[in-house]
Parts: structure tokens; sequence; C-alpha cells
């Protein structure tokens, strides 16, 4: 096994020709280059700069979260900081950093090389996109350094339209913005996907990253406007006293949860489907196998976006929701998870018989299968009725939904950037550093979350800055694995920052991995490609048998 | 730094064994799921590591039947579960015929009770052990959420309506009352506890307190003072009817002038009171007045439970659950109170339980 | 569906025309990829406008009698005329499009104005319903008033009024912004039948602001009209 | 694909029917139709969508996605509308059954 560098299993990478030869990078140079850029390659980059920023922000946020929560009486803030302090962290970490996180940055990166095109559809567009996201950045920023806002990352009306005095309506345009960004990104993938294949690329010959990108833009398209309008409406409440959802006018607070929910939920499908994407990308690569059941893992990606709309109201079970409907959302949450449990056993499948290597990627991709599922597990638990009576709005939850969105999406957002971390700079990291901070993100993540799971059933109810003593010690185990999460994550900014400068050169193909993004230079051209690639084979073609499409196996006839 | 580690919560009501049994059962598959994919994992990875540095994998065999297997196999369970816990649900929210109704309003940040029998009590609710007891909750201005950890239920109050909850506690002691829906600054504040007692016990502490008019009769007072019997009259036969009776109407059928019909129940009773011309009852004529804005939120609940006494054998009990009043958005709440926690009421009992 | 979304021929571009785009192969490629994206555009819209009818139902169906009583104060024949006008705009617009298949490059700018002065014509009808809504009292907020039953029901029914139709003015500033920048490169003789996309995309942005209004007009001033 | 021109005399027709389905729905709506008063308003603005929509907009001659996609937009509209008026319509009903009711 190699420990000393991630290069050395590498079959196909010519270490000297990766510079002096034009790309992306020193197409041209200054300020100007990069901020009026149409290059998919380099608004990636931008993007991974903001992103970065709110990132760090939104972490800080949840470091001073853990703090507070160190001890039972709330001593380090008064309780209105606490309660901006979490809805800060909520927002910022939903909207500007784990929405776009994989889309807007690897998506955009990658997703014109793995199709073969030269660009996106509508390059102005993407640009544009990255500035839109800025200028809703900038909103939320102001109402943050005002003092923020307290309402919670969910705007409940009538606390949001009335009782709330900090700064709502910076905050919820903000968002609202920043919603325009993550649809000029959408339907750029899906006109991308269907207009600009390269010859032969057919749906079947997609890497499944394309197909859960598709799946995505199609949430991002279907559901963001609704957001958008729902925001609009909580702002136009506040400011010209319309009152839609004003109990004291007869209006009904719990459609505000419908129309919020209407888009967040399938939004938390905006944020696992990308990351589902790139572990299909990763264990194909690092198994060098084929994805088990190609097929079915393409189509659960679609089922999961259609089913992602129908089940909205697992959110309102004890909102005053009708029963009836509850019982609908219940059954139809459970629909939902199935596609989920197909993609899972299918990752599992392809490590059987593979050839497995354990560079920093596959590590985090493994951790993702894991931990996913056990934040997808305990998604199903609670959407189980009688259970969700217990645990609504307690750390159950908040265990449930950061086990999928810290430990699925962040552990594969970062499996996926030193995956494609070559292809986009040109370098390599140090293999045992980068592999330390997967085992610390792992271990640090598990030591966070996993004590929240017993003090949601405990009844700890979330969103408290104070809380009954009896619950300290669950809560320092959390605050102590919150802190090497922590150096988990800062570990990555600098030996990522540092390889740029002093990295080994990568070569074109450092893992021998297979897709057309692998089969240009490293860092691409500003075209992408010299030549347009004509695709003659099916993805993931690792094994020499598995070069012609496969028409007469049994899976081929589904769908 | 307190020392007790507790891993799983205490159990006191009717409920908690059934929702706890639903948990654990689920918390059994999703370990044994969990330890499935990763004890799968870690075996593929020690026996299928790389050797070679230009190995690959063997060609793919996905036999059909194994998709579908790993498909069907979670959904049975989930739907299994699916059906267990949605009947633990309805047993949560379908009160009991005997359960004895309180009313609870919440406001930032403080719960009011008040008991059936006219005593009332901020942030702390005695109740007897053994006898169902059911809460009807609203709200005067966020959305709040009534939970008892102990008890094992929860539900939100919402502004301009009325939600309802039910409970039947197992053991005396003092349990946690936590508000569990963000509603504002000292939401983690809006805590108090439930103390459970037995019956004999309950009688003396009710004996005890300050006793006051019940419910029911402050609601017959308000009645006559806001002058509804000169329409609605109650018993009388003999002269020309100007409203309909309102004797046997909680619970029962109404029918609409516009061709509906509902369930009248509180929240039906609640617009009816606030906003007459809303639904109109067949046969009448809508001259009913409004009495938006001149009752407070305590007294509609006074005034309801007076009309629900009026339904006839006492016992009739409203399902209004979770689900809230047929077809029925809300009514307006009319007078909402500029927050002011601090000032009312006694001081929140920082009680810990045992 | 593979088939039919086949990149064309990509040496059927091998004369380039000005507007071609880098990133594409050919103009057709071209064309239809930016007609997906305005379509997908308005799919998005359809979502947006698609929360406020969503909340119109609601109340609509809880509150109808207060409903119908507050659409007795809106303006049937204004808005009737409105519809009209609106309808007639789409046709315009429609014929700008059919004038530069025609390689009619006068016409195109007439109906592009004509587009934009009828669509000035709703604002204008627009804002004397709004003055008298104003003039009424029924603008929500502290000065609202409203005799009859359920005042405050009324004012949620005159929130969505306001915020429906005003977002649907907006939309139609926008539009007349956008078809106001294409009158300069048509007049220059930009659009032919062989390029006329930003013509076509506009005019699908148009289309649609005039099928929400479709619906806003019966939804709003139309209920309960017989009872009046 | 070829490009479609549709006839000027089509436009011409579409919009005379245009027009009449809008004075078609002002004058229903001033007869007392009951419930149906809603029914019929809704079918004639269904009507004169579908014409802009395919006639205007030129869905009638385009892809098949094209199609598609407008047809995804308004049924993922029914699919919000229909879902959270099931909650208005159903409060309560599951607990219909409780004694005393
Ligand atoms: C990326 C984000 C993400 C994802 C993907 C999910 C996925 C799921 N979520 Fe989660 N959820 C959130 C983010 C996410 N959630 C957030 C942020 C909240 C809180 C919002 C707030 O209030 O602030 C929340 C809250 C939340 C609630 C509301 C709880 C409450 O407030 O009371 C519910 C209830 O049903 C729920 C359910 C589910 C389900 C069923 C899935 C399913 O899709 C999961 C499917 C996956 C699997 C099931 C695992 C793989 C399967 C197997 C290994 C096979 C074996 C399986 C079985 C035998 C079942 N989620
Ligand atoms: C994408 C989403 C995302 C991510 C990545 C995280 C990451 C984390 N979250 Fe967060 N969280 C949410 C989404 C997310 N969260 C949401 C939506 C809510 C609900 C909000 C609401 O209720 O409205 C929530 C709520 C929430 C709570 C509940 C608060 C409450 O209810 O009272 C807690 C408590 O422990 C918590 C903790 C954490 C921790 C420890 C991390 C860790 O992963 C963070 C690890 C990082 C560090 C410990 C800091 C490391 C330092 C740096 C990277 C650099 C720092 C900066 C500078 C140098 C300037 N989160
Ligand atoms: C001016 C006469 C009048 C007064 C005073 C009056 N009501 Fe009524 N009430 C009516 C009429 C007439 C109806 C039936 C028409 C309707 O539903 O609006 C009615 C209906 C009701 C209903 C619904 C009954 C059903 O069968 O559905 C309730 C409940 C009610 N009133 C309660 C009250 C209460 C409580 C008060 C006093 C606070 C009150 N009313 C005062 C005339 C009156
Ligand atoms: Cu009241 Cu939280
Ligand atoms: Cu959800």
């Amino acid at each position: 096994m190699d420990t000393t560098a991630t290069v050395s299993d590498t079959t196909l990478a010519s270490p000297e020709t990766g510079y002096e030869r034009p790309n992306y990078l020193n197409a041209a140079y200054g300020m100007r280059s990069w901020l009026l850029t149409r290059d998919h390659k380099r608004i990636a980059i931008l993007y991974l700069i903001s992103v970065s920023v709110f990132f760090a922000l939104g972490s800080l946020f949840a470091l001073l979260i853990r703090l507070e929560l160190l001890t039972p009486e709330g001593d380090m803030v008064q309780p209105d900081t606490y309660n901006r302090l979490f809805t800060m962290h909520g927002v910022v970490m939903v909207f500007f950093f784990l929405i776009p996180a994989i889309p807007a940055v690897l998506g955009n990166f990658l997703v014109p090389l793995m199709i073969g095109a030269k660009d996106l559809a509508f390059p102005k567009l993407n640009l544009a996109s990255w500035y839109v996201y800025n200028l809703g950045g900038i909103f939320t920023l102001w109402s943050i350094v005002h003092g923020g806002v307290d309402t919670g990352w969910t705007f409940y009306a009538p606390l949001s339209t009335q009782y709330s005095n900090t700064y709502v309506i910076s905050a919820a345009l903000g968002v609202f913005i920043n919603g325009f960004s993550t649809i000029f990104t959408g339907m750029n993938f899906i006109v991308t996907i269907h207009r600009m294949r390269a010859p032969g690329m057919t749906w079947f010959r997609l890497p499944l990253f394309i197909w859960s990108h598709y799946a995505t833009s199609l949430i991002i398209v279907l559901g963001t406007p609704v957001i958008a309008i729902t925001l609009l409406l909580v702002a136009a409440e506040r400011l010209l006293h319309l009152g839609i959802f004003d109990p004291r006018l007869g209006g009904d607070p719990i459609l505000f949860q419908h129309l919020f929910w209407f888009y967040s939920h399938p939004a938390v499908y905006i944020m696992i489907l990308p990351a589902m994407g790139v572990i299909s990308e990763l264990v194909a690569a690092f198994a060098r196998k084929r994805v088990f059941g190609y097929r079915f893992v393409a189509f659960a990606s679609i089922a999961i976006a259609v089913l992602g709309f129908l089940v909205w109201g697992h959110h309102m079970f004890l909102a005053g929701q009708s029963i009836y409907l509850s019982t609908i959302f219940s059954i139809l949450s459970m629909l939902v998870a199935v596609p989920s449990a197909i993609k899972v056993f299918n990752w599992t499948a392809t490590l059987y018989e593979g050839s497995i290597s354990y560079q920093t990627p596959m590590l985090y991709a493994l951790g993702f299968i894991g931990l996913f599922t056990i934040g997808g597990l305990t998604g199903t638990m609670i959407a189980t009725l009688g259970i969700d009576v217990h645990v609504h709005d307690t750390y159950f939850i908040v265990a449930h939904f950061h086990y999928i969105m810290v430990g699925g999406t962040i552990m594969a957002y970062m499996g996926g950037l030193h995956y494609w971390w070559p292809k986009i700079s040109g370098r390599l990291y140090p293999a045992f550093l980068s592999r330390l901070s997967a085992l610390l993100v792992f271990v640090g993540f598990n030591l966070t979350f996993l004590p929240q799971f017993v003090l949601g059933y405990l009844g700890m109810p979330r969103r408290y800055w104070s809380y009954p003593p009896e619950f300290q010690v669950l809560n320092v185990l959390s605050t102590a694995g919150a802190s090497i999460l922590g150096v988990g994550y800062v570990l990555p900014l600098f030996y990522f920052i540092w390889s740029m400068r002093y990295g080994k050169r990568s070569g074109d193909n450092p893992w021998g991995a297979i897709g057309l993004e692998w089969d240009t230079p490293s860092p691409p051209p500003t075209d992408n490609f010299h030549t347009i690639p004509v695709v003659t084979r099916p993805p993931y073609a690792y094994n020499e048998q598995e070069v012609h499409d496969r028409t007469s196996h049994p899976e081929a006839r589904v769908g | 730094m307190e020392t007790n580690l507790p891993l799983f919560p205490e159990s006191a009501s009717s409920v908690a064994p059934q929702i706890d049994a639903l948990f654990v059962v689920w918390s059994v598959i999703s370990v044994f799921f969990t330890l499935l994919i990763a004890g799968l994992i870690i075996y593929f990875m020690a026996r299928y590591r790389r050797r070679a540095a230009d190995e690959v994998g063997l060609p793919e065999r996905a036999p059909f039947w194994l998709e579908i297997a790993w498909s069907a196999i979670p959904l049975a369970i989930m739907l299994a579960m699916f059906a267990w816990g949605t009947q633990v649900f309805v047993n949560v929210y379908r009160p009991p015929a005997d359960a004895i109704q309180y009313s609870s309003i919440g406001k930032q940040w403080m719960w009011k009770f008040q008991h059936p029998t006219g005593q009332r009590e901020i942030n702390t609710l005695h109740i007897p052990v053994g006898q169902p007891i059911k809460l009807l909750l609203q709200s005067e201005d966020v959305i709040h959420s009534f939970f008892v950890p102990a008890f094992r239920v929860k539900q939100d109050a919402v502004p301009g309506r009325y939600t309802a909850v039910w409970f039947e506690a197992t053991k005396p002691g003092v349990y946690h009352m936590f508000c569990a829906e963000y509603c504002g600054g000292e939401h983690s504040k809006m805590i108090g506890s439930v103390v459970a007692m037995e019956p004999r016990q309950y009688e003396e502490w009710l004996a005890g307190g300050p006793a006051g008019r019940s419910v029911t009769a402050s609601g017959a007072d308000l009645f006559q003072q806001l002058a509804c019997h000169t329409c609605h009259r109650t018993g009388t036969a003999g002269m020309a009817a100007r409203a309909p009776r309102l004797e046997g109407l909680f619970g029962h059928q109404v029918r609409l002038e516009d061709g509906g019909t509902l369930v009248a129940d509180e929240n039906y009773l609640r617009e009816s009171i606030l906003n007459p011309m809303a639904k109109v009852t067949a046969g009448w004529q809508p001259i009913m007045p409004t009495y938006q804005g001149q009752v407070t939120e305590e007294q509609l609940t006074q005034l309801i439970s007076y009309i629900r006494s009026l339904a006839g054998e006492g016992g009739i009990e409203s399902g209004s659950g979770a689900g809230g009043g047929p077809n029925e958005v809300g009514a307006a709440g009319g007078q909402v109170d500029s927050p002011e926690p601090q000032t009312a009421g006694p001081a929140r009992s920082e009680t810990d339980p045992q | 569906m593979a088939s039919t979304t086949m990149e064309p021929e990509a040496d059927a571009a091998a004369h380039h025309h000005p507007a071609l785009q880098h990133q594409f192969d050919s103009l057709e490629q071209q064309k239809e990829s930016s007609t997906l994206g305005m379509w997908l555009f308005l799919v998005t819209e359809i979502m947006f406008f698609g929360g406020l009818f969503t909340a119109y139902v609601v109340y609509r169906r809880t509150f109808q009698g207060v409903f119908a009583a507050a659409s007795h104060h809106l303006d049937v024949t204004l808005g009737a005329i409105n519809t009209a006008v609106l309808i007639f705009s789409s046709l315009t617009v429609a014929l700008a499009i059919w004038s530069a298949q025609m390689n009619r490059r006068k016409g195109i700018v007439f109906f592009l104005v004509l587009t934009i002065l009828l669509g000035g014509v709703f604002l204008g009808i627009k804002t004397v319903e709004y003055s008298h809504k104003f003039h009424d009292n029924l603008v929500p907020g502290p000065n609202f008033h409203f005799d009859g039953p359920s005042p405050e029901k009324a004012e949620i029914f005159f929130s969505l009024y306001f915020i429906m139709t005003g977002l649907h003015a907006l939309h139609m500033i926008i539009g007349m912004g956008v078809l106001a920048a294409l009158i300069r490169p048509a007049w220059k003789g930009r659009y032919d039948a062989s390029y006329y996309n930003p013509l076509e995309c506009t005019g699908l942005y148009w289309h649609f602001v005039d099928i929400v209004w479709i619906f806003l007009f019966p939804l709003l001033y139309l209920l309960g009209a017989h009872a009046r | 694909m070829a490009e479609h021109v549709t006839s000027r005399k089509l436009y011409f027709a579409i919009f005379a029917a245009l027009m009449v389905l809008t004075a078609a729905t002002v004058a229903v709506a001033k007869i007392d139709l009951g419930a149906l008063n809603d029914v019929v308003a809704m079918a004639i603005a269904v009507a004169k969508a579908l014409l802009v929509l395919l006639f205007f907009m030129h869905v009638r001659y385009s892809t098949r996605l094209t199609a598609l996609t407008a047809m995804g937009g308004f049924l993922w509209l029914a699919i919000l509308i229909f879902l959270t008026m099931t909650d208005y319509l159903t409060r309560g009903v599951l607990l219909d059954d409780v004694p005393g009711k």
C-alpha cells in the first residue's frame, strides 16, 4: 500500500505534462479576467471562494452555539443573542453554503466536462448567478452586522411577520435574491444536459453525477420560486402591513408552513442529491468498478426529485395540520426513502469484487455511506407519526439533519473536492494530512451528534439557550466533538492553499479514473477539450469486458 | 457539573409505553441496517483491497432480483412501521370519552392554565394521576408547543384557533413541561412542570388553592352578561325563537345555510361567536352580532365551556385533536396582549424533577 | 428522449452566423437551448405566482362570502377592458415574431412599439383602479376600512389583490423594458427569418404574463359578480 | 427541426376566440349558477390559457420536451394546491368517530 503520495497507484499520469500547457488558470491574469469570466471553471472557483467564506461564518456561529451549550445556564450570551446565533447558523449554512456547495462548485466545474461540452449553455447567466449569490449574501450579512435575525431559519409566521423586531426583511430578501442564483444554476444545468452532450453521449452513458445534478436542477426550478414568493409575503406583511398569514385577521399561520416546506423539504434533496452523485463517482473510481445497478441509481435520483415534492407535511405533524393529511405525508415519506435505500445498497454492492484503494476521497465516500444511512434511517423514524409526537422539535431532529447534511453532504463535498482537486488545480495535496483530517471529521462528527439523539429522546427541545442540568453531560460530549470536527475542517483549508503553490504536479489523471473529465489535461484548457470527444462506451467501463453497452442484460430492460 | 447521565426518559403516561415500544423497535431496525451496511463496507474493503496498481474490478453482475429485494424489504418494513406508528398516533390524539378538559393559553413566554373547577396556574399544572385530561390549547401571540417529555405528548398551540392534546399520568411526580416550538426571545424559559398527584392529594390541593368559579359557571355568567340569552333562550318554550337553541349543539351535526354540514366543535363555536356571518346555521337569519374584540380569549373559553355543558349528558367530548376545527382556518383572536412576560403571574417555578 | 435531443450535426454551422455564441456548435442548438431555458424560466414563474394562487384558493374557500363581498369593490368593467388590452398585446407580440419570420423589419418594430403602448394602457388603467382603492380606504394597513361583515377578512382579500396584481404589473414593467431594448436591434435589421431568438423568448414571457392575468381576472373580479 | 410559421389568419382567429371567451366569462359571471359559477369561470380561463399556450406560444408546434416542461409547471402547481387544500378540507375528519360526536 502506498502511504507517501497519492500519486503512486496511478497508471496513466505523466507528472511532467501538467503545467506549461495553456489551461483555464493561466489563460489570463488579473482581477478583471476573473470577475468578468464566462468560463464555467473559473466561475466554479469564484463560487468555491464565496461558499467557503460562508461556511466559515456558519461554522463560527456553530462554534458559539456549542460553547453556549457547554453549561445548562445560559451564561455566555444573552438569550436573544443565542436565538440569532442559531438562526444565522441555519440560514447561512443552508442557503449560502449547503445548497450552492456541490452544484455551484463541483457541478459548475464538472457538468460541461463530463458531458463533453465547451461550456454551460448560458455562460453569462452563470456569471450572473455568482453575482446574484453575493448580492443575496450581502443582504444577509447586512442583517447579521446590524444584529441579526431571530426567527429560526424557518421564518415561521406570525413570529417573523409581527413579533420579531430584528432584521427579518433584509435576511428574507437575502434568501429571496439567493434563490435566483440557485435557479440560474439549475436552469443552466438542465438546458446543458439536454442540449449540449457530446456526440455519442446518450442518457445512459451519462455519469451518475450528471443524473443527480439533473434531478437536483428539476427540484430547484420547481421549488425555489415558492420559497421566493413566501418570503416576499413575509416581507410584505412586515413592511406594507398586508395580512396574509396574520391570525388577527383570520389568516392562517399554518399556510405559511405549507408554502415554506413545499420548498424546504425538496430543498433537503437539493442538498443531498448532488452529494449522492459525487459518491457514485468516488465509489466507482476507487473500486475501479462500474456502479452496481447503474440504471436503478440513475432513476432513483429522478424518483427522489419527484417524490420529494409530496412529503413536505412531515414537518407539520403537530402544527395543527389535518391528521388525515399527516397520515398521507407519513406514508409518502416512507416511499421517498426507497430510492435512497436503493442507492445505499448499490454503492455498497459496487465494492463487491472491486479493486478498492483507500485514498482520501474514498475515505470520505465510505464515511458518507455510513453516516447518511444513520441520518436517513432516523429520518424514516421521525416520519413515523407515533415517534414524531415525542421527538419533534427536540435534539433528535437536530441530530437527524446534521447526520445527513454534515455527515452526508459535507462529507461528499469534501470527498469531491479531494477527488477533483488535481483536476481543478493540477496539484496534489499531502496524503497523510488529508487522511488524518478525514478521520478527525468522522470521529469528531459522531462525537458531536450521536449524543444529540439521546438528548432528543430524553426531551431536550431544540433552539434552547439554557436547559435542565441533567442534560449537561451529553452536551459537553457534543461540544467536545465539535471542536475535533472543527480541526478536521480547518486542516484542508490550509493544505489546499498550500498545495496550489507547493503541491506535487498531479498529471492529467492521478487516480486512473475513467470519465470524460479525465480525458482532458489537468487543469483543463479554457475550451475544455482540444477536440470534442466522441463517446463510444458506457460509463465506468473499468473492466475491458464492459466497453460495450450491455443491452442484453436483464437490468437494461428496466425503464 | 451534574454527573448523572440519564439515557432514557422517564415514562409516566398511559401512551408512553406505546411510543417507547415503537421507538425501541425502530431503533433496533435502524441499528441492524447500519451495522449491516457498515459491516459489508468493512468486509469488502478488506477482502477486495487493491493489490496491484493497475488492477481493476471485475465486471459488474447486477442481478435484477437483488435490486427488487433491497427495495421491497425496506419498503415492507417501513409500511409496517407506518401502520403501527399511525395507530399509536391516533391513540395519542383521540381523547377518551371520560377526559376532563383543562384549558391552557400560551403566550410569550408563559403557559396559563385553568382547571375545570376554576383554579388558575402559571407554568405549573397540577393534575390527578389515572385520570385522562384533555388540554384545550390556544395562543395569544405566536405559535407555541406544549411538550411533556415524560408523557411523550406534544402539540402546537396556534394563534387564532384551538388545538388539543390529552394525556393520562400513571405515576405521581414532577415532570418537565417545555415549550417546544420556537417562539422568540425567552423560548427556552417558557418551561415549567406538571405535578401529577394521587387523586386524593389533588382534591386537597384544589381545596387549598384559591377556589374560583368553575370555567363553566363563569361561562354561564358571561352568557347572561353579554345578553346572549336574549336570543338563545335556554330551555324556554313558547316565545318565538330568534336564534337556534344551543342545547345539544356541541358535538353534533349542524346544517349550514350554504348547504354544507359540519360537526360543532370548539373551533366552530369560536367562529360562531367571533364571526357569526362566516357560517350561518340553516333556517336562521344572520342577525347575530359579532363579539370580536368584546371577549377575551379566556372569556371565549368560558363561553365555549358553558355551551359544551349544554350538550346534554355531560360526558360528551370533542375529539378535535390536532385536527382543529373542521374546515376552518380559525377566527380572529381579536385581542393580543402586548407581551410583558415578567410581570404577570407568580414567579415561574424552576422545579427540578424528582 | 435521447434520440430527439441529440446534438445536431456540428458541421451544419460551418458558416458562422454573427449571433452564434462560442459554446454552441450551431444556431439550431443555440435556439433550442434558449427556448428551453426560457420555458424553464416560465416554469419558475408559474410556481412563483403559484404560491399566491394557493394562498388565494385557501382563503377563498374559507371566507367565501366575505371574499365575494370584497370583490364587489373591484371594477369589473375596467378589469374586462384590461383583459382585452392584454390579449390584444399578446396578439401584437405574436405578430412581431411573425414579421421576423417574414423578414419584415419595419413590421417587427411597429408591433414591438404597439405592444409596449398596450402595456402602457394596461398599467394606466391599473393605476386608475389603484387610486380608487386608495381613495376608498381599501388598501390594507392601519387605514383600511371596509363596510360589511368581517372587515378583517376583506383585508386579507385586498392584501392578496394588491400583491397579486402588483407583482403582475411589475412583470409587465419588466417585459416592457425588455421589449423596448429589442427595438433598436430590430430597427438595425438584426432579426430576420434566420435569427429572431430574443424576440421569440421575450414573446413567450409576454404571453405568460397574459396568462397570469387571464386567471387573475375571474378570480379577483368576477367571483360573486352575480350577487351584485 | 423546420421552423413552423403560424399564419396571420390563425393568429387573428385565436385573438377573436379569446375576446369572445372574455366576453362570455363576464356575461356568465352575472348569472347566478351557484357553485357552478366558479367552475365555469375557471373552465373558460383554462380554455383561454390553452389557446395562448398552444398557438401564441407555439407549444403545438414545438418539441415534446417543451410541451412536457410547460405541463410539468402546471402539474407541480396542482400538487401544491391539491395537498395544501387537503389539509383545509379534512381538518378534524379522522376523529369524527370519537364517541359523543
Ligand atoms: C439533506 C438534508 C436532508 C435529507 C436528505 C433528509 C431526508 C429525510 N428526512 Fe429529514 N430533515 C432535514 C434534512 C434532511 N432530511 C432537516 C434540515 C430537517 C429539520 C428542519 C427543521 O425543522 O429545522 C429535517 C426534518 C425531518 C422531519 C421533521 C421532523 C420534525 O421536525 O418533527 C422528518 C419527518 O418525517 C424527516 C424525514 C426525513 C426522511 C424520511 C428522509 C429520507 O429521505 C431519508 C431516506 C434515507 C434512508 C432511509 C437511508 C438509506 C436506506 C437504507 C440503508 C435502507 C434501509 C432502510 C429501511 C429499512 C427504512 N426529516
Ligand atoms: C448545512 C448545514 C449545517 C452545517 C454544516 C452545520 C454544522 C454544525 N451545526 Fe448546525 N444547524 C443547521 C445546519 C447545519 N449545521 C440548521 C439548519 C440548524 C437549525 C437552525 C434553526 O433551528 O433555525 C442547525 C442547528 C444547530 C444546532 C441546534 C441549535 C439549537 O437548536 O439550539 C446545533 C447545536 O449543537 C448545531 C451544531 C452544529 C455543529 C457543531 C456543526 C459543525 O459541523 C460545525 C463544525 C465547525 C466548527 C466547530 C468550527 C470550525 C471553525 C472554522 C471552520 C473556522 C471558523 C471561523 C473563523 C476562523 C473566522 N447546529
Ligand atoms: C341578536 C340575537 C343574538 C344574540 C345576542 C346572540 N346570538 Fe348567537 N345566534 C343568533 C342567530 C340568529 C344564530 C343562527 C344564525 C347564525 O349561525 O349566525 C346564532 C348562532 C349561534 C351559534 C351557532 C349555533 C348553531 O346552531 O350552529 C352559537 C354557538 C351562538 N350563536 C352563540 C352565541 C353566544 C355565545 C352569544 C353571546 C355572547 C350569542 N350567540 C348572542 C342570534 C344571536
Ligand atoms: Cu413558547 Cu417556545
Ligand atoms: Cu423534510
